[in-house]
């Protein structure tokens, strides 16, 4: 079967139900209520579905599958045993509504969740309920503009984003009304200093900045970054999709930054799953707390009456910051994201640091060990680092910029290249500043060996020619996919018989 | 931690290929102003022994609904996920995936989202339907913010939306959050005393750029006059309306009575409660509002050789395209949770989906008919048909019995004064189709014995 | 990696575990005794530990992947349901040697399980004990030897086997210390009843069959050839490998059998996993029931101080029967896939039966397929049915004798080609009686639209020429298996570098 | 049971196509003799919620040694088996394979029991391993019978093993039936009063087919005379050492002091006990064996193209071949579970397996020291070393000590009259790799009760 809807079974095929507890004979809807066809949903056995979805799976690529070198995105593994703390009926049983004595082991965990990264990132408090790191940036967003609405700076309409920002900021920031200043970013992706002062002034709101920025380096000059914006009034916000670089080494609280978002599925590994879930927390500075979604959690002394469901001296609370901006989501976030981002940091606790030191060990080892492929393959002509750097972060760009040039092999033909070798493709086209741009994050959690193998097929690679290149993949279950046949001829569900 | 960095103990080896000697070169960039000087305040590492077993003491002190008898509901519905479904969505391809950047090895989560699409507007009548966004309170607030995009320049009503004042507080919070960035009024819409939309303030909408409601509204009351809100309303105004997705099995589909937007939590349809997430948020909606929706899509294409191949499209209304211009900046979204959906949907069948209609909506008939025969408790909107729940009103306040139901094992229901403060003494009661008749004969023992509680203190 | 052994990471890269109670310096074994070197395992991390069995899953081919037509091993789906119950702690986490009041929801479901056997089989004592249709077999003869023994009919020293009886049926009676007496079947592989005649005399202990056979034909003269051997003071055994057939339409105990086995695994679905585990309880008559390994499992009305501990108002325990064999498993043999294989029978509950008719419905429509999907391509000549039968049952058997002899094509030319089109291939070469054998058995789990297809498949690859077949399967992992290779340069571990 | 059966609702079109109109027909070559009458006399179908709710039930009413402090080992072990296994083991290509007759499709389950093999034969010392017998038992009864195949020939004690009189009677009963149709004779070893084997006794043993001892023996003592049995009885008798194979990350391996034979239950490495089964026979041994040794084996070999790949080999000694001269009827074996094993000891690598030992003796030698404390329990065996558990006597009666251990939610261990009748107040307590101080602490407390409440009474 090549599709779901090609299954259709005798009516009843589906999952068997015991008997509901009285009679369908008892519902008397009136005629304009009732349903007059059912949806035409395929009529799967159990058997049937189980090998669907099992085809299915081996036509996708995971962590699980191979190395997934996927610059911004952080995919490292995920541990197994978090999936089986996620599946714990106290997790995965529980309404939001639930009073707090029958929730105290969630809270506590949401507390520790909070404190671990408030001492993280430097910050003075967190939120778990952003659901998403573009949510994270939202909510972060609107908690500045409702500061500065109290303080009356009503002329702060504007937010600075480097032109080498993730889209998510631009929109983020635009989604609660502010007017977007795009700054361009130097050759290496490095924050202009010149351009930020030339733009700064007290309709400025907000600047967000990635640190490692999106070449993998260390905005060196992030103080006096932080400083300007700050001299004209306004907020610091970080991006902390690339915090697997930094975590114990140095803290966006360190660097200046006012409010920062976590993406929990990145830095603590709650499994992609595709495009998601995922969970975006924030945390701010003192003098942002107060406007932070709510409900927050707080701890105190347990009383007498409360120890029975206490989980430890204390008892877990929910509380509203006094001028909350409300919610984002409708109940506390993601809570089964953050059970096992939980249960992630806790296999490091205070060695988080170690995480980091790997990730970037990981990174520069493989950018140097691509570089010493490429040179001993006599390659290294066509690919050159994105930026000139003695050291990456934890990730690094490359530019096919001289591949392009010299034999019209485009970085998205080395990306299909690498797919027929086995591999997920790099970031490719990402940051812009780079040409013919590939970004590669290796992750913590990559073997030498795997890193030294990849080198060695990014080389071969190179060494194809461009025609069998334009060509790849071709050992995938679909060969190169016309993206633009897809958006002319829009075809955006089963079409039935209407074809 | 040794146990999930496999270079451990090789750190030297691989500086060395380097010409490095320590960690710290590759630090080297970092000025020292904003280096950490200590250890992180934090507890020492732990095996995936202690790890999990503080996992089983702290979450094992939750109270699962799995352990009590339970009528909480009010927006998120306790259902049977089948086996088959963890077992799946938990394989390695599936669960350890990032978004399908890269079709050709992505062909299985983008057919299976493709599925997804196809199977929610099924479900919702209506031809378009994006793979998920973050719950039902967010897509509710996307569909407003679209809704303007597409009918303000034509509107009377400009920026402007109607939402019934029944809408729980959370969900309107969100609403407002992502609707004031675009300066967007939103206004309420009345209901009358049976709990029905006051259809005179439907008029007041007319103009407007959309109208949000929600079938069945959100104390559980099935409401004919929904269906009629569309001739009311007019082509330029958008009619959201917001779905408990297994109702449909039984409720007529909003696409067929002139929906432009159906949102909804998707949650009942494959997805444990979780504490609230990961769920995912339906969004469908009909063709005027395409290029204008928020969320990933993705669309059936064909590869070089003429092959059917998936791949995201219409990515030009997203923000890493689009960026600050884009029809939302959602990134990350919810799609293993909407695959569990896809699962889910895929083993019910017509047919599967109808019988589980059929056993919440009559668990919560059973519950109206025998909660009625309680001296005391009162119904105020028992003329309607509801799904999953309805409100009672006690003699007492709600608090009160909600405390006396939990110490005799009974999570009771919602406490509507969190919703509507003035509605002390109301209560919101579901039932699922993991309701028995039995524990809804309990419910009726202990209402009772709490009500003769409070006769006995008058 | 292409395999396990070449992981060699640091020190201690293994699966990370909590401090021991007291310090290793504790431990003062005598140096005789202590371990001079570890084993030569790899060091894996957890990610790398993932990747491999990962990879090496999708080097495998299970029900879940495709259509698992093997004759005699009834590849039926499994449901998922089952491995949830099998990892409640109930199950997993208890002990054989727990006192009974720790133990009465186990021993009530094994208790159902026995009646259940019984009433399904004709039989009157059902064993659970023994774990794989072998050691059932093995176990029934053995009761039966010592039956006789009891009796004082030492001169029966030999058992009854047709030829084309499953290799376990003659292993296990040898295993018993009895002489094996093999009769020739008919070419249908149904019993001869006068070869069966001319053995039989009183130094006949048993005498073991299939029913229906391995060619898949019910033994009509099943109740003469009964009272033929115990006509001659002979026991009959029944293989229940082939019980999917019958359940609910005719049963051991009807046609005359004292003994019997069934394959748990199978019949009701104890997943395969590669090779195993299984569950081969036996059921007897009467007479046989003192002689079965124990303990069993009976019941009598719960007393009252053991009413907090019981599941109803029974009590469930373990007795001995008076003559018991003994033990072959030392402890309640898989109780884990006796929890699995009550949690499928509760599935059917007494429509079990329907179970079996649709076992036979695919079976027939799948053969009936067959010979059309080769008539209208042309190519039915070169396949001919096993037997000539009416009606199969739950599995059939083709010849591809034709297709050798006008093309030279085997039938394992014709296994490896259906490899190559996604299937699992048939069983091949047994029974010897069919030449060129296929065994086919689908199970009811397979959808019409799976019949369909393969039917069409099958023609299609006897269309195929001799040559792309014989170089057949190509699209697999690895292409032909060189097995005599294997037998001849015997390494059956890694050689380290021994090699 | 709908949701297993595809084709119900589709019989009449199929049947329909082989020219038939009932199900009927297809049973016509069954007798209406041998036809059963009535409909079976079984309970309705269930939907797999009402199955999994009344196994939760059942099961739930099973006390899970998890919920209690439990010293109950005698031969199976409860350990933590890492979360990876069960999601990697219950993958659908591993779990819903069978044999790998093909082996072009089977390479991942074959190359996984190859490299299982290698992990065994590394653990135990030995060059050659099988991929599994049903559990300990067998393993240890096929052992027997494969050292009479051996050396019976030149034996001068023909068709004689020799075993520990400690044997536990159940897996003594294993033996004997396996021995009896080869008409072996079983003669018992005699063990001193400190546990240890007598070497007089073994000296008879010398020109037999083969000794069978444990080491650990199943009191827990490490048996140093163990490693010199190998000299006394020569090359014409093959010993076989059954071992619990965590010990030997610590405790040298039987291969290393001349075992020719290496048994054991596997269950510790990668298999919960699960009530005892299924679990995984360990079965190795030396080349002269390996011809007339039972069970399935895999081989490395090339395919057509010289590619390495992976096929099952040595088949001729095999049932399905050699028929009843098979060297043991065994055919569905245990190969999921060792897979869980290999998954198990690729996980912990050799410092691991040192480390699990490590915490499973020195948990061991904790109990040692506090229950030494108590007056009125004595250490028989206290002399020498134990791993796991070790026999206690106790002043009075175990049965009661149990009972009353149980009544204080203390699985308190195993009652060791029912292995050796005579010795009415034996205990034998193990401590594993998941007992904790406090655990032992417990015990202490709760035994000193006990023995107290017998002063009392006396
Ligand atoms: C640099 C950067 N910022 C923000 C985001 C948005 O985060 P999310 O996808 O969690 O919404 C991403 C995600 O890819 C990112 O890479
Ligand atoms: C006809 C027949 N009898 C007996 C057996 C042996 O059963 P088991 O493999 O469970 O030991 C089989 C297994 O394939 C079989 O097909």
């Amino acid at each position: 079967m090549s599709h779901l809807f090609e299954h259709n079974g005798a009516k009843g095929q589906g999952y068997s139900q015991p008997a509901p507890v009285l009679p369908a004979s008892e519902i008397t809807l009136p005629s304009g209520l009732i349903r007059k066809a059912l949806p035409r949903w395929p009529r799967l056995s159990e058997p049937e579905m189980v090998r669907h979805y099992t085809w299915l799976s081996k036509r996708n690529f995971g962590i699980d599958t191979g190395f997934y070198p996927l610059g911004s995105c952080t995919m490292k593994h995920n541990p197994r045993v978090n999936e089986v703390i996620a599946q714990i009926p106290g997790i995965a049983d529980i309404h939001p509504h639930q009073p707090e004595h029958h929730l105290q082991g969630l809270l506590s965990i949401f507390h520790e969740m909070q404190y671990m990264l408030e001492v993280c990132a430097g910050m003075d408090q967190v939120t778990l309920q952003p659901v998403a790191g573009a949510q994270g940036e939202f909510t972060a967003v609107r908690c500045i503009q409702e500061y500065f609405r109290l303080r009356g700076e009503v002329q702060r309409t504007k937010v600075i984003v480097p032109d080498s920002a993730h889209g998510t900021n631009p929109a983020s920031a635009a989604m609660c009304g502010f007017e977007i200043v795009e700054i361009p970013s130097r050759t290496d992706g490095r924050i202009d200093l010149d351009a930020l002062r030339a733009v700064a002034d007290d309709t400025i709101a907000v600047m967000m900045i990635t640190n490692p920025n999106t070449l993998g380096l260390f905005e060196e000059d992030i103080l006096e970054a932080s400083s300007i914006v700050h001299g004209v009034g306004g907020q610091m916000y970080y991006d902390g999709a690339n915090f697997n670089a930094i975590l114990g080494i140095t803290s966006p609280g360190l660097m200046g930054f006012d409010a920062v978002h976590f993406n929990l599925h990145k830095t603590f590994s709650q499994p992609h799953g595709g495009g998601g879930p995922g969970s975006g927390p924030i945390g701010v500075k003192e003098h942002l707390a107060q406007f932070l979604p709510g409900p927050l959690v707080g701890k105190r002394a347990a009383a007498g009456d409360e120890l029975d469901a206490a989980v430890d001296e204390n008892w877990y609370h929910w509380y509203q910051p006094t001028h909350s901006i409300g919610k984002v989501q409708q109940w506390h976030g993601n809570a089964g994201a953050i059970i096992r981002c939980w249960a992630y940091y806790r296999r490091y606790g205070r060695g988080l640091r170690t995480m980091s030191e790997h990730a970037v060990l990981n990174a520069n080892y493989l950018r140097h060990a691509i570089h010493k492929a490429t040179k001993e393959a006599g390659v290294d002509s066509l690919v050159v680092d994105g930026a000139e750097a003695k050291v990456a972060k934890h990730e690094f760009t490359l530019s096919l910029a001289p591949a392009k040039e010299a034999h019209g092999i485009s970085a998205m033909d080395v990306a299909k290249g690498l797919l027929d070798m086995g591999y997920m493709a790099p970031t490719v086209y990402f940051p812009l500043v780079v040409p013919e741009c590939m970004m590669v994050e290796p992750t913590e959690t990559e073997s030498k060996d795997t890193l030294d193998t990849f080198a060695t097929h990014f080389a071969e690679v190179l060494q194809v020619d461009a025609e069998t290149l334009h060509a790849a993949p071709v050992t995938t279950p679909v060969r190169r996919v016309d993206e633009v046949y897809a958006a002319r001829n829009l075809c955006l569900r089963h079409p039935y018989d209407e074809e | 931690m040794v146990d999930q960095l496999p270079n451990l103990g090789r750190e030297a080896e691989m500086l060395a290929a380097m010409g490095m000697t320590s960690i710290e070169e590759l630090f080297a960039d970092i000025p020292s102003e904003v280096r950490m000087k200590d250890d992180l305040p934090l507890p020492p590492p732990q095996s995936e022994e202690e790890i999990l077993s503080d996992a089983r003491r702290l979450l094992g002190s939750n109270v699962a609904l799995g352990e009590r008898v339970s009528f909480l509901g009010a927006g998120l519905y306790r259902n049977y996920v089948p086996a088959s479904v963890f077992q799946l969505v938990t394989r390695g391809e599936f669960l350890t995936a990032y978004t399908p950047y890269q079709p050709e090895v992505s062909q299985g989560m983008l057919q299976a989202m493709w599925e997804f699409q196809t199977l929610i507007s099924e479900l919702v009548g209506l031809p378009i339907a994006n793979l998920s966004l973050y719950d039902g309170s967010t897509a509710a607030a996307e569909a407003l913010t679209c809704s303007v995009r597409v009918h303000t320049r034509k509107a009377t009503q400009k920026d402007t939306v109607y939402v019934s004042e029944l809408t729980p507080p959370d969900r309107l919070s969100v609403m407002q959050n992502y609707c004031q960035g675009a300066e967007i009024k939103i206004k309420l819409l009345r209901h009358n005393d049976d709990g029905t939309l006051d259809m005179d303030s439907v008029s007041d909408a007319v103009g407007s750029c959309g109208v949000y409601v929600e079938q069945p509204n959100p104390l559980g009351l099935l409401d004919g006059g929904v269906t009629q809100l569309k001739e009311i309303l007019g082509e330029h105004t958008a009619l959201i309306v917001a779905v408990q997705p297994v109702s449909l099995g039984l409720v007529e589909a909003p696409g067929h009575y002139g929906a432009d937007i159906v949102v909804g939590e998707g949650q009942p349809l494959g997805s444990p409660i979780t504490g609230g997430g990961p769920i995912y948020g339906i969004f469908a909606c009909s063709k005027p509002y395409l290029r204008l929706m928020p969320g990933r899509i993705v669309g059936r294409s064909i590869d070089v050789d003429g092959k059917t191949a998936y791949c995201l499209t219409l990515s030009t209304r997203e923000q890493h395209i689009r960026r600050h211009r884009a029809t939302s900046n959602i990134c990350t979204n919810e799609t293993l949770i909407a695959l569990m959906g896809a699962m889910h949907m895929a083993l019910l069948g017509p047919e599967g989906l109808h019988d589980l209609a059929v056993r919440n909506m009559t668990a919560c008939i059973m519950g109206k008919q025998k909660l009625s025969t309680i001296d005391g408790v009162r119904m105020p909107h028992s003329s309607g048909d509801h799904f999953n729940e309805f409100a009672i009103e006690l003699p007492g306040d709600t608090k009160d019995c909600l405390e006396y139901l939990d110490s005799v094992g009974i999570v009771g229901g919602f406490n509507l004064s969190s919703w509507y403060p003035e509605r002390t003494n109301w209560m919101l009661v579901t039932f699922t189709d993991q309701t028995q008749a039995n524990h809804i004969d309990l419910l009726v023992r202990h209402l009772r014995e709490w009500i003769s509680t409070l006769e006995v203190a008058a």
